[in-house]
């Protein structure tokens, strides 16, 4: 049974990933998972400088998810490179860093920075993070704006570039496309989808940034039309993500056009949850008999 | 490797109004335990995917079972009351223990003040079991429907006082007017309850110039520190975090009260 | 207490209505709930002639919600006129009709129908089904095209006007500007959000259609923020639907910025859901005083 | 106003491999039922929100308690198997009866043939209950795991011949092999079972130029006829939808085969 996938040139040992800021640098759940079974680690977010994030309340529970408006709390590139790659670079899987900005100068900053480092492995670039003011999902929500940090970025990089897309917008394939052509190397989608749950007995905001991201089981439906939409819609590799609890939810994502899948707001639910997923994803192979994980991939019909 | 839990409810029972008793035996010996540390309690309501963080409130001889005492703040922890040993809600998962807790050295031998207000008070027991110093214990309670929960669990470890919002119990007024009343004469102080107490408990400890270890609360989502969901304000850049935000899941839910911007 | 509220000059007993497709004309549920007590029936969409609606599988459960992919199949103007509004008339309800179509003038067609029927109090508009491919959700994902439809179908009918938008946008708010600039009385949102389920064993799509629209409790954060997003962007009232199963989610509605509510996949799960969430509101404006059902609405704060 | 009723499991047992047998006593009395009509189960998981739409195997004498007869196809059906009489898990949330049921008095004082696949076959056990006719019953089953269930039940009420695909009890094939080889004649059929077998009853009864009532299956949501998700193709247009379509819930499951378009 061969569980590998290989996305712009770079080869993992299996199609399990983490989603971006659900899983820190790997540590807090390395007492929870053998990191060394991942096909990868995304990192959470990091930029140019620290970020203190939004105020407290962040999260609030919705029914089948949560929303979360963090804003991209990192302690910068500096401490990121001196304490959580030589960190990861203990274990035996690949390195995704995603990389996040106010402006295309930060961006670029990051990704010139994190170019010396040979064990990163992909960038993941984050244009749809719905809880920061500037920059993030400007970017993400519009088709030009898209293209034109994708290029800048690709000019710069030494390693392939992923690009995170927003489920916000009308048309996840224009999307899809505009970053293709761009130069992108690799998409990953969904990023949560801006919600907002209110406190009706204070009536207030459960969240003090108002609108937050929703993520879980809740928006899986949407996350798999969308990456169906945009499998269909390009041919570079696409990682996807929403609500994936269980090894089937992944085989969804991969029949749906997927060729790896990243588990988020579940690892908050169960700390084990990636094993889970994989352990699960094996046991469907063994069950129908799929000799290559890549026989799955985009192979839903009529 | 670390991981959630399934434990059998010994015991559930309603000790208050709305405010429960909960013994629970996971299948596996606890690990060590400090006084302070919470637990995650997940539910099977699958439309509510979190983890309760609820503190341990006590902890047997053999660590083989412990206590937490709840309150009924929603469809959660309502869910949580609804369990009965044997039958088919007799069990509950969970993870933990979790946070750093009240660190016991700082007390030890000292004259020490324990506060707790309302839902804060049940992290006190074990704490008060476990600290070897002298110990007044101020327990502050909402009005006579709620007063005295714990208070004669507490009573076995150190000299408790009691105060009500209405003056039905105790002293009339919040923990600290009780303080001052008894005029109690502290070296250090550990502290449990809503965040206004935790704020006067922090200026009560700045006005006698003694230390105040407080237990914050937030809203949590993963518990284990990788979200950055439930951070507090820091007086000094943090060193994991490298800006001024501490984790109250992982670096918390005890700080000193200096540390924090509260 | 009174929990009148009044939408474009029509007056309603209370803010609860039914959302389209969910509760036919009221027929099937009437034997469930004492439709007396509802503020509006609204029906299920009719077009100028009978449509067969979608092939089956027509409907798919997911986490918290469900998918469905009808396809609009309604009996017609003529057979809705002459069983469907005299089965309304009998009881002490507003009937709202939810109007369907392909090409501009089908909705016209429909809208000077109804023009001479005084038992309709107003017309929704639906250009934000996701199932169908002509007509429908093509006027809803671009504003041009919505203030388009909007000022033709403003030109033709006698009753006021609540068009119904589609999630599936970038900018919510936008969107209803242009509705409302275009002459809409009244908004209704949010609209099913297009989503898809794979059977995994038989790696087919749950639907014939592919994808069809999420509705249930799955979707309420994503409705509440933009029910939210909208208040803030137009004058012209809003009725508020997505995921509604109490009437705790109701008034999360109303202090979102609604004016009104609707009911819908939520019937399916309990009949009685519609009385359920009246009684909810009651409950709450009683437990916290509220003696206008008007003061909640648009009443969040920080 | 009809309501979803609470009712209590008195026996849920497994009678063949991930086929259960249930029978439950709601808390009002049962309506008037006619063989053939189903219920909605509602499932404790928030998750999993529609009703199960599930068919009515028999009803008890005085009308308080009923029985279902189903197996384990996902989560849903998976639920309902660890219900345990007299605990937490002890009742389920009901809606119905719902949908026609079969006629039976087309059928009275004939020649009947009653035809159950698979887990199509609980339905016809009311059915030969209260038919006054002469009835000839085959039932068809996977292999010898599941072949038998029902069958004894159904023996109080009329001959029973069975089929089974692997030939391993009765005749080797399908039901209607069994029919041929036992030379059944009959003036009107009633059969329930997955779409090919219904395919070739309909096709069988036109052979023989008979009628043939057949109970349908297909994704739900409401069960009660607003949604329009579990439609059947018609050859008419039909009186309600005024469209090529009629609604299996509430205008079936059961239809006269020349009907619909399967």
């Amino acid at each position: 049974m061969n569980t590998q996938i290989t996305i712009a040139g770079v080869t993992f040992k299996n199609p399990v990933m983490t989603a971006s800021g659900t899983f820190g640098s790997g540590m807090e759940y390395a007492e929870f998972v053998d990191l060394n079974r991942l096909g990868a680690v995304v990192t959470k977010g990091v930029a140019n400088v620290p970020w203190p994030g939004n105020p407290t309340p962040r999260v609030a529970e919705v029914y089948g998810g949560m929303l979360n408006a963090i804003g991209l709390q990192n302690p910068g590139i500096d401490v990121f490179l001196e304490r959580d790659i030589p960190f990861l670079k203990q274990f035996d899987t690949k390195i995704i860093v995603n990389v996040c900005g106010r402006t295309v100068q930060d961006y670029v900053d990051v990704v010139e920075r994190l170019g010396d480092e040979p064990a990163v492995a992909m960038l993941e670039i984050n244009v749809s993070c719905p809880n920061v003011k500037e920059g993030a999902i400007a970017f993400g929500q519009n088709a030009d704006a898209l293209s034109g940090i994708t290029r800048e970025i690709k000019r710069h990089a030494r390693q392939p570039v992923i690009m995170k897309l927003s489920p916000n917008v009308t048309d996840i394939a224009k999307m899809a496309k505009a970053a293709e052509e761009a130069g992108a190397d690799a998409l990953s989608l969904i990023n949560t989808i801006t919600g907002m749950k209110i406190d009706i007995h204070k009536r207030k905001f459960a969240l003090a940034n108002r609108t937050g991201g929703l993520s879980g089981p809740a928006i899986k439906p949407i996350a798999v039309r969308m990456v169906y939409q945009a499998a269909r819609a390009v041919k570079i590799p696409i990682i996807g993500m929403g609500g994936i609890a269980n090894g089937e939810d992944a085989v969804e994502f991969l029949l749906a056009g997927a060729s790896a899948v990243s588990v988020g707001a579940m690892n908050f639910v169960d700390p084990c949850t990636t094993e889970v997923v994989l352990d699960g994803i094996e046991y469907y192979m063994r069950r129908h008999d799929v000799e290559n994980i890549s026989d799955l991939i985009g192979a839903v019909e009529d | 490797m670390k991981r959630r839990v399934s434990a059998e409810v010994i015991i559930n029972r309603e000790i208050a109004p709305a405010i429960y008793d909960m013994w629970i035996q996971p299948v596996q010996k606890l690990p060590e335990i400090n006084p302070g540390q919470f637990i995650g309690v997940f539910l099977k309501d699958k439309s509510l995917l979190l983890p309760r963080p609820l503190s341990i409130c006590e902890v047997n001889a053999d660590r083989t079972a412990l206590r937490i005492v709840y309150r009924i703040a929603g469809a959660g922890t309502h869910e949580m009351s609804l369990r009965r040993p044997n039958d088919g809600l007799g069990y509950v998962t969970v993870l933990g223990p979790l946070g750093n807790g009240f660190p016991l050295e700082k007390g030890e031998g000292k004259r020490t003040l324990l506060i707790g207000g309302g839902i804060g008070i049940p992290p006190l027991l074990e704490l008060a079991k476990r600290l070897k110093a002298e110990k007044q214990i101020v327990v502050g309670y909402q009005n006579c429907n709620t007063a005295g929960f714990l208070q004669r669990d507490l009573a076995q470890y150190g000299t408790v006082h009691v105060a009500t919002e209405d003056g039905s119990v105790g002293t009339k007024g919040n923990v600290l007017d009780a303080v001052r009343q008894k005029r109690i004469e502290a070296d250090l102080i550990y502290a449990c309850g809503p965040m206004p107490m935790l704020r006067a408990v922090k200026a009560y400890a700045q006005e006698k110039g003694i230390p105040a270890y407080i237990s914050l609360e937030e809203r949590m989502a993963c518990g284990v520190g990788a979200c950055l969901g439930c951070v507090v304000k820091t007086n000094q850049v943090h060193h994991h975090t490298n800006v001024n935000n501490a984790r109250i899941c992982t670096d918390g839910p005890v700080f000193e009260a200096d540390e924090v911007d509260i």
